[in-house]
């Protein structure tokens, strides 16, 4: 029993990563109708501009992070604006492509600047660990989850509360909405894509934590993971991403432990996708998806 | 030339109807022009590898090659009957291990391994087809993209057909007949295996081209463009969907098949991580850089994404800035994604439409220059 | 036929037609290959001109394919560091024989197969055999071509079926070795490890399989009883599935078959959940930057590593000697070692082969042949060399206690360890 | 250039049905005069999405060679009941019959392939194809080859497409468009994309042609030209027609009978002098209102219909009058169906 919860626990905290990931997928795609395969890069850009604000600013952990996610807010909104808008509304091909153009040119100038050195964040939790009911819980999964509750506190507070979250929510259904709430598509999209840019850069400071495995190359292939948990939850659901994610998360690690050998190796890789088909079997539209409706 | 004006700039096909019966046969090529330049390229599939000396030359050629017949599949699916797909390197793969299977271990002859990888791959095309019919969009390219994960995990828990996680030395022997591709010899002159190589993976291109301009001229290739462009009108005229779904897939994946069972014998090693998501979506950026839907389109991608980092690679040799290898700082390679991330953006910005639609307009544009009106 | 069809016909027969014209320049008359006739008295005669090699110019060319991009850019960085110092001692010293330099030619294969393939196109003509391809997989996408072309190249892997190829030449103890070693060795510091309870944590991959080889193999051979088998995906980040599965099999040690971006995760798990066994591990799970992270205490504590290489500050040793020198203020690690031993390799089989006066593919494989063994200046244990199907890959393997203090953190316990329980003849 | 229909006499006041109230059982001419049999049977036909119902216990039939017109506000099932003929949507209850076919349960391609052909509100066509391309896609139930014969130009697929195009020639030159055979539909004007329409359903060879508001978003000019080919293939290919139709100008110059449709439900079937003028589909478009309101409209509608008359070459001033209350009137109600808000 306690072998299970602390699996669940493992398997919790590893899902938040993965729904904090898939949220910036998420609010992209429900405001601009995009799907950005340049999330991966924010992780990337996020981790070493966490570094560079630890070692070259001296900046203590948490105000590295938010430099970091404010910095790759700021980029991401950039690269929406200079090389995505333009593309936006042009089908549905030349978006995705120009997205996957940008992830492969931002890990390869973050190479270029920081090298491929293991590098090390020095963040506040290092190993440490708290004892709760029998359990042992590493301070970095609870941080990783509280972050979690956080941003997702603050995501649903601007989409419920702020002008501009309710222009977004507007535009997700009717773009022509936004605009007669006298806010331009341009501004949207920019938001959007800055959240995206600041969830995956949260997303992968916590990844390059020391828990996480440290800073290292190769962190934009985590945003892969994400992909089966953003259709698992509904494409354009922020809540479907956060379920997704735990989801998945928890998924994976009892396939690594609970699935019994005839399944061959390397099972707990293709679990989530195997969990995605199997979602989208009873629902094509993902669990909290809505479904399309053809109109003639 | 006035009624292609009154046309719209798209328009290249003749207009008039009547004309010399014009329309009434599907052709193939529109124009003296247009068929200069097929007799063009299949004249080069023989000068090229007969005047290339470079096995690295012709071994990047083979690529593009190879990756223009599966790239010329997915856009069956992708740019044909509008489906996006991020899933052709499953079927590329699929391909790549019967070659070695019919060929290498049942040891059978390229006129049977060749054509039995693509019906291998048709056949779980048509398979996966009837899903798609549920999915659209996006939904439809991270479901295509689980089929590369799975196809992976199948191969690699397969060691006796795929060598598991160790691959497998492809024995599959490229002879047709009295031609043995791997050591051509024409009229006592012989030849190398990447010269061969070289015929047999352009041959089989132009004949895949041919195949698929075909189909897009006749019915069921109309129904697929007809079912991309507006599926309910499509319906609404006899198109059955689930029919032409299959058709698109069957296709898609048949033709990935053969291009697996050709990148087999030309890497002559394979294991089950070639036929990963950098493959499939190097697929999927071939045919929109090319220009979707368009016959020449996938070549064109093809080598745009082939031959560009290896030009880049051959430029930034004598860059001032870059670092010397092994020391830190920007490498040649880092470098070259860079310059290859940053033109796929720029080709997608300027002209979403593709290195096709360049041309088309580069060629209306010289055109015009030269007789004014 | 119609119409159009004609045409077509027509096409292909002026394309048959122009191809006949052109044909010619490209192709290879078959008989034309005038390769020099090996002689055992060649020493004096001059050496003939080979792709790669010019005896006017004195200057022999050695290809090194590795990843210089990507995520284990870095490390393949510090084996070219390794190589260049061999080699620009031999230069040094006079070159190959006292006369021939070597220079070094490298290409980017990003730890990719099918780019292996291309680079070595691309320098095939230009380079007498390669120093380096790093990465099993490369290695066995080259081996087909290598054979075609009778061409010869250093593997940077580990994987044993290379020992018996006459396209390779092998330099390093296969993984199956080192884990043998390791679990050798402690049984040879502590009794209890006689009787102790041997799992595994690998890779779910070919170097995986080829760990639980190894495991399985000295396991039997001590009569230790053998626990669960955890694996993971090389982008895992969370284990502490596989954790709590190692520490509910009471398991006391775990034989970990992972990289240094994965062992802070699989560290911060065991730590959480209290587990300490003992761990054995291939100095690739290594980064200089652990020196000072956080885990630096537990890996103190509970693990060993195996490798190439010496006391890796032994100035006595001729390798570390060399490798300090020309580092400079750089720390030495165990990859420098590890190119720095190709380099020694490719000398070595290169001074043979000048001496049988044949610089070409075939003269290096007979080269290859004719040498008994390679010796690496107190680095690591002889390969022995002879007839492809008498090799035997090096089985001695050096044991590091992890120490913060020490250079990139490895204090080598017991220098060139070889089991005394033996080999499986396949290792 | 325009096909002038002869001018139907002047409708009188007198052939006003006499109840005005909504009769809880349609009433009219909800069965086609006798003579010609029917050749589209719909009975009793009701279609709910979730809680909305569509269409409840719609009864009609059309005659072989008719032209059948349906009206009624936004909102009041119009393309629903479209849909439902050609089978997009499937009813909960009732029957559609095409001569000998029972359409209900069927596939849009199947019913297709029996001979029914459609139009769209919005343009529906394959805008990367050529129009010569998209006619010859209306072929496409007439066809057999599949994708193998196709792509080895084989001589079924290569007989079939040259008959196929043949075949075509004559629907183009009908509705004008040889000469841009070759063009890519994508870059012609929105009237000549109608016309493309048009021809594409012709070229099923269909027994019924189903329009869907042929003439929405036009200027007169263009909604006249429009008619003029409609009225031209009609009489040249001896169809049956069934249109949706806001421009009460064209329903009255064209259709024979009209059928009203508000909330789901049949309120009339008439010829269209008489249907325009019954207080219950004056009351429909107005979205309720009183008595007094719904006699005045209806007035001002006879006398205007009096004073011009219907089939007038230009756009009529009571049907676009109709036509506008229809929208204020429509723009009103929760319209919750798809395809009708214009």
């Amino acid at each position: 029993m306690t072998e299970n919860l602390q699996i669940l626990v493992g398997g919790i905290a590893s899902g938040c990563l993965l729904a904090l990931i898939a949220l910036g997928f998420v609010v992209v795609t429900k405001s601009t109708g995009v799907l950005n395969l340049a999330q991966g890069g924010f992780v990337v850009l996020g981790c070493y501009l966490t570094y560079e604000g630890r070692q070259s600013w001296g900046l203590p952990f948490w105000l590295a992070v938010v430099v970091a996610a404010i910095l790759t807010a700021l980029i991401a909104a950039i690269i929406e604006a200079t090389v995505v808008h333009p593309v936006a509304l042009r089908g549905l091909y030349p978006p995705i492509l120009v997205t996957f153009g940008i992830s492969i040119v931002i890990p390869a100038v973050a190479a270029g600047i920081w090298t491929t050195y293991q590098l090390t964040l020095d963040d506040p939790w290092g190993l440490d660990k708290v004892g709760v009911a029998g359990l042992t819980i590493a301070q970095r999964d609870i941080a990783v989850i509280v972050v979690t509750l956080v941003v997702l506190a603050l995501f649903l507070a601007f989409f419920r509360f702020s002008r501009l979250g309710l222009a977004m929510q507007a535009a997700a259904s009717d773009p022509e909405a936004a605009l007669a709430q006298g806010i331009s598509d341009r501004v949207i999209h920019m938001t959007a894509w800055a959240m995206a840019g600041a969830l995956g850069a949260v997303a992968g400071a916590l990844l390059a934590t020391t828990g996480g495995g440290g800073v290292r190359p190769g962190l934009e292939t985590q945003a892969l993971i994400a992909l089966p948990v953003i259709i698992l939850g509904g494409l354009t659901s922020p809540a479907g991403a956060v379920v997704g994610g735990l989801l998945v998360g928890v998924a994976q690690q009892f396939a690594v432990v609970r699935v019994p050998d005839v399944l061959g190796s390397g099972f707990h890789e293709v679990a989530p996708y195997l969990l995605m088909l199997l979602v989208l079997l009873v629902r094509p539209q993902g669990l909290f998806g809505s479904a399309e409706v053809r109109r003639i | 030339m006035t009624s292609e004006a009154a046309a719209g700039p798209g328009a290249s096909a003749p207009s008039a109807a009547g004309a010399a019966g014009g329309i009434l046969v599907p052709r193939l090529t529109q124009s003296w022009r247009s068929r200069l330049f097929i007799v063009l390229g299949l004249a080069l599939i023989v000068i090229v590898p007969t005047n290339v000396g470079s096995t690295y030359w012709l071994t990047v050629l083979n690529g593009v090659g190879v990756a223009a017949i599966a790239a010329v599949g997915l856009n069956v699916l992708t740019g044909y009957a509008g489906q996006l797909s991020l899933g052709q390197s499953f079927f590329v793969g699929i391909g790549a291990f019967s070659a070695q299977y019919f060929g290498g271990s049942l040891d059978l002859p390229m006129v049977l391994w060749l054509p039995l990888a693509g019906l291998l791959a048709a056949a779980a095309g048509g398979a996966v087809a009837p899903f798609a019919l549920r999915l659209r969009g996006p939904y439809l390219a991270i479901v295509s993209l689980s089929l590369v994960f799975l196809g992976i995990y199948i191969a690699r828990n397969i060691p006796s057909v795929t060598g598991g996680y160790n691959g497998t030395v492809v024995e599959a022997t490229a002879t047709l007949g009295p031609i043995d591709f791997e050591r051509p010899t024409i009229g006592g002159l012989s030849f190398s295996r990447e010269q061969g190589m070289f015929l047999l993976t352009w041959s089989v291109l132009a004949v895949v081209l041919l195949l698929v301009a075909n189909i897009m001229r006749t019915r069921a290739g109309r129904a697929m463009q007809a079912s991309r462009d507006h599926d309910i009108a499509a319906e609404v005229l006899g198109v059955r969907m689930l029919r032409t779904q299959v058709n698109a897939f069957v296709v898609a994946s048949g033709i990935g098949g053969i291009a697996g069972a050709l990148l087999a014998v030309n890497l002559e090693y394979i294991r089950p991580e070639n036929f990963d998501v950098a493959l499939a979506v190097q697929y999927l950026a071939i045919i929109v850089i090319g220009g979707l839907g368009t016959l020449f389109g996938p070549v064109l991608g093809a080598l745009f994404v082939g031959l560009v980092p290896v030009l880049v690679d051959e430029i930034s040799g004598s860059l001032p800035f870059m670092s010397e290898a092994g020391s830190d700082g920007l490498s040649t390679t880092d470098l070259t994604l860079i310059l290859y991330g940053s033109l796929i953006v720029l080709f997608l910005t300027l002209e979403p439409r593709g290195l096709v639609q360049i041309l088309r307009r580069t060629s209306v544009w010289l055109r015009s220059r030269r007789s004014p009106r | 036929m119609s119409h159009h069809a004609r045409k077509g016909f027509a096409a292909v027969a002026a394309a048959a037609a122009l191809s006949l014209v052109a044909a010619g320049c490209a192709a290879q008359s078959s008989d034309d290959d005038d390769t020099p006739e090996g002689g055992a008295t060649a020493a004096e005669r001059e050496l003939a001109a080979v792709p790669g090699f010019d005896p006017a110019a004195g200057v022999i060319k050695i290809g090194d394919i590795l990843a210089l991009s990507g995520p284990i850019s870095a490390t393949a960085k510090e084996q070219l560091v390794g190589q260049q110092i061999w080699f620009d001692k031999v230069n040094e010293q006079g070159g190959i024989a006292g006369k021939y330099k070597i220079e070094l030619i490298t290409e980017d294969n990003q730890y990719n197969p099918q780019l292996t393939v291309q680079a070595y196109q691309k320098i095939a003509d230009e380079v007498v055999m390669l120093s380096g391809v790093l990465g099993s997989p490369s290695v066995k996408a080259l081996i087909p071509l290598l054979d075609r072309t009778d061409a010869l190249a250093v593997p940077s892997a580990q994987d044993p079926s290379f020992a018996k190829d006459p396209a390779v030449l092998p330099t390093f103890p296969s993984y199956q070795t080192n884990v043998t070693n390791a679990v050798s060795y402690l049984v040879s510091q502590d009794e209890k490890f006689k009787t102790a309870r041997y799992c595994q944590l690998v890779m779910d991959s070919d170097w995986g399989i080829a760990v639980s080889e190894g495991v399985a193999w000295v396991t039997g051979k001590i009569g230790a009883p053998t626990g669960t088998i955890q694996k993971f995906a090389a982008l895992d980040t969370a284990f502490t599935a596989q954790i709590t599965a190692l520490k509910n099999d009471n398991c006391e040690v775990v034989v970990f078959g992972g990289a240094a971006n994965n062992l802070p995760s699989v560290v911060a798990a065991a730590t959480q959940l209290d587990f300490q066994p003992q761990w054995i591990a291939e100095f690739i799970a290594l980064a200089t930057a652990f020196k000072t992270s956080d885990i630096a205490p537990y890996l103190t504590e509970n693990m060993i590593f195996t490798g190439p290489g010496a006391k890796l500050d032994d100035e006595s040793v001729e390798g570390i000697r060399n490798l300090l020198a020309g580092l400079g203020d750089t720390e030495i690690t165990v990859q420098h070692v590890y190119g720095y031993m190709q380099a020694v390799a490719t000398t070595t089989l290169l001074e043979k082969a000048v001496e049988l006066g044949d610089l070409s593919g075939p003269g290096l494989r007979r080269a290859a042949t004719e040498l008994d063994s390679i010796s690496f200046q107190g680095l690591g244990g002889d390969v022995t060399l002879g007839e492809p199907e008498e090799r035997v890959l090096p089985r001695a393997t050096t044991i590091y206690h992890y120490n913060p203090a020490a250079p990139s953190g490895l204090e080598a316990a017991a220098v060139g360890y070889q089991a005394p329980e033996g080999f499986d003849d396949h290792f | 250039m325009t096909e002038q229909t002869t001018p139907t006499a002047a409708p009188s006041l007198t052939e006003a049905p006499a109840t005005p109230a909504r009769d809880p059982a349609p009433t009219g001419r909800t069965q086609p005069p006798a003579g010609r049999p029917p050749i589209l049977r719909v009975r009793d036909v009701s279609l709910r999405f979730g809680g909305v119902t569509a269409l409840n216990g719609v009864t009609f039939s059309v005659e072989d060679g008719e032209f059948f017109a349906i009206i009624g506000p936004n909102g009041a099932g119009k393309t629903s009941l479209l849909n439902v003929l050609n089978g997009f949507y499937r009813p909960q209850s009732g029957s559609v019959e095409l001569g000998e076919h029972a359409l209900v349960g069927q596939r849009p391609a199947r019913i297709a392939s029996w001979g029914v052909a459609r139009t769209f509100q919005n343009l529906a066509l394959f805008e990367d194809l050529t129009v010569l391309e998209n006619v010859v896609v209306g072929r496409h139930h007439l066809m057999r080859s599949g994708v193998i014969a196709g792509a080895f130009w084989w001589g079924r697929a290569r007989a079939e497409e040259r008959e196929a195009r043949r075949a075509c020639v004559p629907l183009l030159e009908l509705t004008g468009l040889d000469p841009i055979a070759g063009a890519l539909v994508r870059d012609l004007p929105y009237g000549v994309k109608k016309r493309v329409e048009l021809a594409r359903a012709l070229a099923m060879q269909p027994r019924l042609l189903l329009l869907d508001e042929p003439v929405a978003g036009m200027n007169a000019a263009e909604t006249d030209e429009l008619a003029g080919w409609v009225q031209t293939v009609r009489r040249e290919l001896g169809l049956t027609v069934v249109m949706i139709e806001h421009d009460m100008a064209l329903v009255s110059k064209v259709a024979e009978r009209v059928l009203v449709l508000d909330f789901g439900e049949v309120i009339c079937c008439e010829p269209p002098e008489v249907a325009m003028r019954d207080p219950r589909v004056v009351r429909a478009y107005l979205g309720g209102g009183d008595d007094a309101l719904v006699e005045e409209v209806a007035g001002q509608v006879a006398d205007l219909a009096a004073e011009r008359g219907p089939g007038a070459g230009e756009r009529d001033q009571a049907g676009g009058e109709a036509g506008k209350a229809a929208g204020a009137a429509g723009a009103g109600r929760a319209a919750g169906e798809n395809g009708e808000a214009r």
